[in-house]
């Protein structure tokens, strides 16, 4: 196991998020420190579930028909979700869209291998989204990394760094593949089972430490919404 | 089968129980000549000469096991027609020299004689009976040495052509 | 080609020209050369294009061969200059002058090669890569699959046999002595 | 104006019919698409080739119940990880059996990523039965199936002496027959010497020959011999052989050690061990023999060989033919194993010129490798005529140069090699002799179950040797002033009963009458133990008819082992590995008993 | 300050510019992407705004860095097939087609005549799948979401043909080394060529919708121009460059494939601006949409689909260096492979157009722009990012 404190140091802080003296509008200067004062940073919390089993139900149910996706591509499947947008495969019939922000979206596609470079985008985008979110694994590359097995710059295992609550096999798989895979994510948050924000929350630092190991140039903060 | 000596039963007709007795005679005389002559034999091919003495007490067994069977008894007096291989397979009995130092194939040779002259006989006798249990009997012993036989022969085959390639 | 050829060779030292195909030559070049003949060659002969510029890591013979592939629109041909460089010491000067665009090449070449282009815009700066910190991936005594191992996790479970020692093992032990 | 009303154009697709398909959960993809694999895995060998070229690392071979590994088969099957596929289909294109092939089903979503692992064909999965999917187009192989030629004399050039047949690859096309290798390995463990084959086709294809050498005599101080004349079983063991042709694994050792100066051999191979003092006499100078002696003077050991012919060599050189195994071939295998110190003492007969008693007093360990030298008789009516004969005598009468009426006409009791052998031994002399060649061979065997090669069959016949099979000898007939005439024969019906068993039947209405003066008779060869003498064969475990040994090749009397065909039955290559084995064996006891000293 | 914008022909990153200064309060700096809509693909753009004038642009990438160009150090020469197409997911034939070309060029192997001309087809096919996204893309960046929805049912369509005859949708894996894995399937000129007239349909639609549409006219006329003296500077080439009035065009220049055997004239353009740029790459389909149809008239429909290959479990390939180029929808894209000898190539670049048009370029064609136009402007490039970060 390496120390992950010396890996961040090794990688200098970029000159941009280093502390620094600043004039305001009003030509009053003041220190601020990039990563601290730029964003909120707070932990992630556990939600708890509706006391009442029928009312959790009525949502999931909800949850499962509105799977809003967030439209970030992050590898090579994402060309498939294009057909999937369209006319011939219409997946808006099924209660699926694509959302441009974080904030308006619910289900993040990680479509394929994650650099490392865009696990660290991938990693706040899926932050900033709201709970309960799911995450879907799209490709072999998202299950044990692929043909990128032996690749210096792609992570393996997905799961090591967010919660997934469904794979689909393939490479790329079609869509048709796709949309089985996001009719077995209904089932599962009809089921209750989509508890992938919460096991995030849980198990926080476990995935952070996961994250930090390979993310070197860490310069966020833990958690930002 | 005191004096049964080969060819003074020479006549057409004879019953089960002669035939049973011959048979046993035949496969007595047949273990005690290999185990005779199991010493006789270089060390290197006395396992054939034992084998042979083995599977002869066993069909000796077997015999003395079919006359004590009931369905057996009854049918013991039953003349039958005494078939024409009866001739070679009580030539049989009669002993051979084969020397004092025979070798596997000579004894192989020996006792495919033997069991080939069996089977005949047995497979004679059948032909002859009517069906029933005389028969059965009749069959089932054709197939006993017609077993005994296509094993020797494989052995055989394995001894004398191994290395035949 | 055999005429241009002819014709560089009066007027710059050249090393082994390798003729590939009748549109396709490349010739080994010093490190001084490169930049007199790339600015004759742009603006005299006509190859005005360049199509890329990069790196091979021959570390058995301890050199870094930078190629310089330049194309002529009028005639249909190009040229590859080949640029030995010594891998303790690869630095190269910048052609970003020439062609702005060799500074996208220039950098990538310092950052997964490790060879400077001093002067070159924003040599420094992550490209392709963040946070990295193992040597530049693109040289050879990097192993990536090394790195992969040590680095990201790999799904436990699999695991092979090799059939010619599969079968010596368990032949052996079914067919007894044989 | 254009430009602002252009664009509501686009409501005239208000009235076309939707484009979206109805049902795409249920959308079967093209009959060639490439989706999850499928396996017959009865049709499978386990080779391993589909692994090898899988660029991701997806394919993992796994031992699987029910499947043992067997000659040919390594009895593992390809488990697949859809975490790694890429769907590349090229371990479909290089399948060495077809077996392996993609069905056009392509949904698979799971929730646990563990679950996408599977063994095709053993894991059942709804796309088993998929009549769809892609499989390799008509004539496309990523290996060569065809064997590259070699030359060979032409029978016309061949019939009149004892000339080398075949010529031996080339550089060239040795490269390319070693090229067609895919280093599965499957052929090792068949091998009875489990000789490091796709190491050594390497080494061809690298045209390192030196490499080759070393990697050779590793596990085969024959190389030469086994070069030429091994039963190549590799051969049938080979992937290759499913769709095309095997490599031609004994001719690549063969052109390994044609390479290769006879004195860089004997440096590659090396000085012997620093002596330990031990002894050890061989009787018989056979390739398990000498093989022992190898392993045992590398080791340091003091190594006699002792062999009643005039040569060593053994079977190889006393019943392979010249034209088979040039003699020189041999001698330089001979010469590789004396160069390191072994003394092989020939003319010397044990039980006549020095006792087995004696050495084993004179020494630590004794190895029995004495072959199959003694020819069975078929014992039928007139085998014991004096111009009945048999092919071991004659073929080292033959090698020895004795000189012997050669018949103008002969009949050949056999179909083994031994029996080609000699039939076409014969045909040479009577080629050289008499002009004319008139060798006819009968078998009880029919050609399926020949036990000869089948090159050694075809060339029988290229020859102009005619070869009856399924003939069962029944009489030598000797004519009234005591000549052979000739021999008869019965048709065999069959030769095996239903359950395979030899139990030949014979049509005696189907007789035909072979005219020869002289009948050789080459059914089988036994050992000749009897230079035992009595003592030692009463003290000796026995196991059938042969010495019985342990697994190491020992046998019931502490001192004494045995290798060879003597106790394995005959074949050369499984002779070398015998002898390694009982040399391991043997070296093992010593250092047991200096501990035990220490 | 602001005179920085308009940045000089020596390329916005020079050096010597005048530093922006963050701190006066002037600018502010604004990220698009990798997570954002208006990007192509997974890459960034840097801008530093003043107002809603950009003064500044940065590309980053490596977001989708796999390491092909080492990945393919460590695999053997058949292992490499699989993962060039993975090179670039839109258009991934030229990879195949490159790659295989390079290959067969320093082992000495001839691909037969009748994989040339499947080659060749497929080639077609991709370049309009490639174009019909791009249409679909620069009509999106400007907001006219129903141009995407029509290219891509067309696309789809064209990729229901792919499928039928390669065995994939996406990554075809079918242009091997020495060849082709198969022959056209049964009655596949028959469905190409409904999917042809639906293609000729949608182009006609497309036609009346976008381009005689006053509002795309306005925002893409005389924006992002690319004056001509740039073209060869900043390495531009395919329709980025005849939109500029230069007929660069491999597929004429250096005719490769059976290129030689078709009728067909590179497609340009005058005014080298965004519309000019989508307008060559709409009439450009129309030409490969004819280059189909002559490929299939034309082709042999027997003879053998590969040459001989050697074993290639272990394929070796003397030393040697070569580059092979082809036109695909974006410009030139071209393999520049060195063997040495091993069963593994020692270094392969891969030279895609995209590298130069999104970097320098984009950067040099920034400045200046309002922030709105920069996503039409990145998308007017034609960039995919995984062929510049491989």
């Amino acid at each position: 196991m390496r120390d992950e404190d010396t890996l961040v140091r090794r990688v200098p802080v970029k000159d941009e998020l280093k502390k620094r003296v600043v004039k305001g509008p009003d030509g009053l200067e003041f220190e601020v420190d990039p990563i601290q004062d730029y964003y909120c940073d707070a932990r992630p919390e556990v939600r708890p579930g509706s006391y009442v089993r029928i009312v959790e139900d009525l949502f999931n149910w909800a949850r499962s028909e509105s799977l809003w996706i967030l439209g970030f591509g992050t590898g090579c499947g994402a060309i498939e979700m294009r057909p999937l947008m369209t006319p011939r495969f219409d997946a808006y019939r099924y209660g699926i869209q694509w959302r441009p922000t974080p904030r308006q979206a619910n289900l993040f596609v990680i479509s394929g291998y994650l650099s490392v470079k865009t696990l660290k985008r991938a990693i706040r985008s899926y932050e900033q989204m709201q709970s309960p979110k799911y995450v879907v694994g799209l490709g072999s590359c998202t299950i044990n990394g692929g043909m990128y097995w032996d690749s210096y710059n792609t992570i393996k295992k997905l799961d090591e760094y967010l919660p997934v609550d469904v794979y689909i096999a393939g490479c790329m798989p079609r869509p048709e593949a796709l949309l089985a895979g996001f009719e077995e994510l209904k089932r599962i948050i009809r089921a209750g089972k989509a508890e992938g924000a919460n096991l995030y929350a849980q198990n926080f630092d476990w995935y952070k430490a996961n994250q930090k190991r390979v993310i070197h140039d860490w310069d966020m903060p833990d958690y930002n919404w | 089968m005191p004096e049964g000596k080969g060819h003074a039963k020479l006549k057409t007709l004879t019953n089960l129980r002669e035939v049973l007795t011959v048979a046993t005679e035949f496969e007595r005389t047949a273990r005690d000549f290999y185990t005779a002559l199991a010493p006789k034999v270089s060390k290197s091919i006395r396992y054939l000469v034992e084998e042979l003495v083995a599977e002869e007490q066993q069909h000796l067994d077997l015999f003395a096991g079919l006359a004590g069977r009931a369905d057996v008894e009854a049918v013991l007096e039953t003349e039958i027609e005494r078939p024409a291989s009866d001739r070679k397979f009580s030539d049989c009995i009669h002993l051979p020299d084969l020397g004092d130092n025979p070798d596997d194939q000579a004894v192989l040779q020996y006792a495919l004689a033997r069991e080939h002259a069996a089977m005949e006989q047995y497979t004679a006798l059948a032909e002859a009976t009517p069906p029933g249990a005389l028969r059965n009997v009749f069959v089932f012993l054709a197939n006993e040495e017609t077993k005994h036989k296509n094993e020797l022969e494989a052995v055989y085959y394995r001894v004398v052509h191994s290395g035949g390639v | 080609m055999r005429t241009l050829l002819e014709s560089l060779k009066e007027r710059f030292p050249l090393g082994p020209i390798t003729e590939q195909r009748p549109d396709l030559a490349f010739v080994t070049v010093e490190r001084e050369t490169l930049r007199p003949l790339i600015v004759h060659l742009r603006d005299r002969e006509g190859f005005t294009h360049l199509v890329l510029l990069t790196a091979v890591d021959w570390i058995e013979e301890n050199l870094f061969q930078l190629t310089y592939l330049v194309h002529d629109r009028a005639n249909a041909r190009d040229i590859g200059l080949r640029v030995m460089l010594p891998r303790d010491e690869p630095e190269m000067e910048s052609i970003h002058d020439l062609w702005p665009t060799a500074a996208t090449y220039q950098r990538e070449l310092k950052e997964m090669f490790g060879i400077p282009f001093p002067g070159s815009p924003r040599l420094d700066e992550e490209f392709i890569l963040e946070g990295w910190v193992d040597i530049p991936p693109y040289r050879r005594d990097f192993d990536t699959l090394k790195f992969a191992e040590e680095n990201f996790e790999h799904r436990a479970g699999r695991g092979t046999t090799d059939p010619a020692t599969h079968m010596r093992e368990r032949m052996a032990t079914q067919g007894g002595s044989k | 104006m254009r430009d602002v009303l252009s664009p509501f154009l686009a409501w005239k697709n208000l009235f076309r019919d939707p484009v979206s398909i109805r049902d795409p959960l249920n959308r079967e993809a093209a009959p060639r698409y490439r989706g999850f694999h499928k396996n017959d895995v009865e049709k499978c060998i386990g080779c391993g080739t589909c692994e090898t070229i899988c660029q991701n690392g997806a394919i993992d071979m796994v031992p699987v119940d029910g499947f043992d590994p067997k000659n040919g088969d390594s009895g593992l099957r390809p488990r697949i990880d859809y975490g790694r596929c890429c769907w590349c289909a090229l371990c479909v294109d290089v399948c060495m059996t077809g077996s392996l092939t993609m069905s056009n089903a392509y949904k698979w979503v799971d929730a646990d990523p563990d679950a996408f692992r599977f063994i095709p064909g053993v894991d059942a999965k709804s796309w088993d039965g998929s009549e769809h999917g892609y499989v390799c187009a008509e004539g496309h192989h990523l290996t060569a199936l065809e064997r590259v030629p070699m030359d060979e004399m032409e029978p016309e050039a061949r019939i009149s002496n004892f000339d080398e047949i075949v010529a031996g690859y080339d550089v060239a096309r040795a490269k390319l027959e070693a090229d067609r290798c895919v280093s599965c390995g499957l052929c090792i463990a068949t091998c009875p010497a489990h000789m490091a084959i796709p190491q050594y086709i390497e080494a061809v294809r690298d045209g390192d020959y030196e490499r080759g050498v070393a990697l050779l005599y590793e596990t085969n101080p024959f190389s030469n011999t086994c070069g030429r004349v091994c039963t190549h079983k590799c051969e049938t063991a080979c992937a290759v052989h499913n769709e095309g042709e095997a490599i031609a694994i004994r001719w690549l050792k063969r052109h390994i050690m044609d390479q290769v100066p006879q004195e860089k051999v004997r440096e590659i191979v090396g000085k012997p061990g620093p002596a330990t003092g031990r002894k050890v006499a061989i009787v018989g100078a056979g390739p398990a023999g000498l093989t022992a002696a190898f392993d045992l003077a590398k080791a340091g050991h003091a190594v006699t060989v002792y062999e009643t012919r005039h040569a060593a060599g053994g079977m190889t050189r006393y019943g392979i033919p010249e034209y088979r195994l040039p003699y020189d071939a041999l001698d330089r295998d001979v010469d590789v194993i004396t160069s390191l110190g072994v003394d092989i003492r020939c003319d010397t007969r044990i039980g006549r010129d020095v006792a087995m008693a004696d050495l084993h007093a004179a020494n630590d360990a004794v190895v029995l490798a004495i072959g199959l030298h003694l020819g069975r008789s078929t014992r039928i009516p007139g085998s014991e005529h004096a111009q009945v004969k048999k092919a071991v005598d004659l073929l080292r009468q033959i090698t020895d140069g004795e000189a012997f009426d050669v018949p103008k006409s002969a009949v050949v009791i056999g179909g083994g090699n031994v029996a080609m052998d000699i039939a076409r031994s014969l045909a040479r002399l009577q080629k050289q002799i008499h002009g004319k060649v008139d060798v006819t061979v009968t078998a009880l065997e029919d050609l399926p179950h020949f036990l000869a090669d089948r090159e050694e069959v075809k060339e029988c016949g290229e020859e102009g040797i005619p070869i009856f099979d399924a003939r069962g000898p029944q009489q030598i007939v000797i004519d009234d002033a005591g000549r052979v005439t000739g021999l008869r024969t019965w048709r065999v019906k069959s030769i095996f009963d239903d359950k395979g068993r030899f139990a030949p039947s014979y049509d005696e209405s189907d007789e035909l009458f072979h005219p020869a003066e002289m009948v050789i008779e080459a059914i089988g060869q036994a050992s000749d133990v009897s230079l035992l003498g009595e003592a030692l064969t009463e003290e000796l475990a026995w196991n059938r008819g042969r010495i019985a040994i342990d697994p190491d090749g020992r046998t019931s009397v502490p001192w004494l082992w045995s290798a060879g065909d003597c106790v394995a039955g005959p074949d050369v290559v499984h002779a070398v590995a015998d002898g390694h084995r009982v040399a391991a064996s043997i070296a093992a006891v010593f250092a047991e008993r200096s501990d035990a000293r220490e | 300050m602001t005179g920085r914008a308009t940045s000089s022909p020596g390329g916005s990153t020079a050096a010597s510019s005048p530093p922006i200064d963050l701190s006066s309060g002037k600018y502010l700096k604004l990220w698009q992407g990798p997570q954002h809509p208006g990007i192509t693909g997974n890459m960034s753009v840097e801008l530093t705004v003043c107002g809603d004038e950009v003064v500044e642009g940065k590309t980053h990438v490596g977001y989708l860095h796999r390491g092909f160009e080492k990945l393919m150090e460590r695999r053997t020469f058949i292992q490499v097939f699989p993962i060039v197409c993975r090179v670039c997911v839109p258009e991934p034939d030229f990879n195949e087609y490159c790659y295989a070309a390079t290959i067969e060029e320093l082992a000495g192997i001839e691909a037969p005549e009748r994989a040339l001309w499947i080659r060749t087809l497929i080639l077609e096919m991709g370049r309009i799948n490639s174009y019909m996204m791009y249409l679909g893309g620069q009509a999106g960046a400007l907001g006219m979401g129903v141009i995407g929805q029509w290219t891509t049912y067309v696309r789809d369509l064209m990729l229901d043909r792919f499928e039928e005859l390669t065995g994939a949708r996406i990554y075809h894996m079918f242009i091997l080394p020495g060849g082709v894995r198969d022959g056209l399937p049964d009655g596949f000129d028959g469905r190409m060529e409904e999917t042809l007239r639906e293609i000729e349909r949608t182009l006609a639609d497309v036609e009346d919708v976008m381009f005689h549409n006053a509002v795309f006219k306005k925002r893409t006329k005389g924006v992002g121009v690319i004056p001509v003296d740039l073209i060869d500077r900043y390495g531009v080439t395919g329709p980025n460059a005849r939109a500029a009035g230069l007929p660069n065009d491999v597929r004429k220049d250096h005719p490769y494939l059976v290129y030689p055997e078709l009728t067909f004239e590179p497609v340009t353009g005058t005014d080298s601006d965004m519309y000019t740029r989508a307008d060559v790459r709409r009439r450009d389909v129309a030409v490969s949409v004819d280059l189909i149809r002559q490929i299939i008239a034309k082709m042999p429909r027997t003879g053998p689909l590969t040459a001989k290959l050697p074993n290639v479990l272990h394929w070796k390939i003397p030393r040697g260096e070569t580059y092979v180029r082809g036109e695909c929808s974006r410009g030139e894209y071209g393999y520049y492979t060195v063997t040495d000898g091993s069963g593994h190539p020692r270094r392969i670049n891969v030279r895609g157009p995209s590298y130069t048009h999104a970097m320098a370029l984009l950067e040099h064609l920034i400045p200046g722009t309002n922030i709105a136009d920069v996503a039409a402007l990145m998308v007017s490039l034609h960039t995919y990012p995984p062929e510049i970060e491989r």
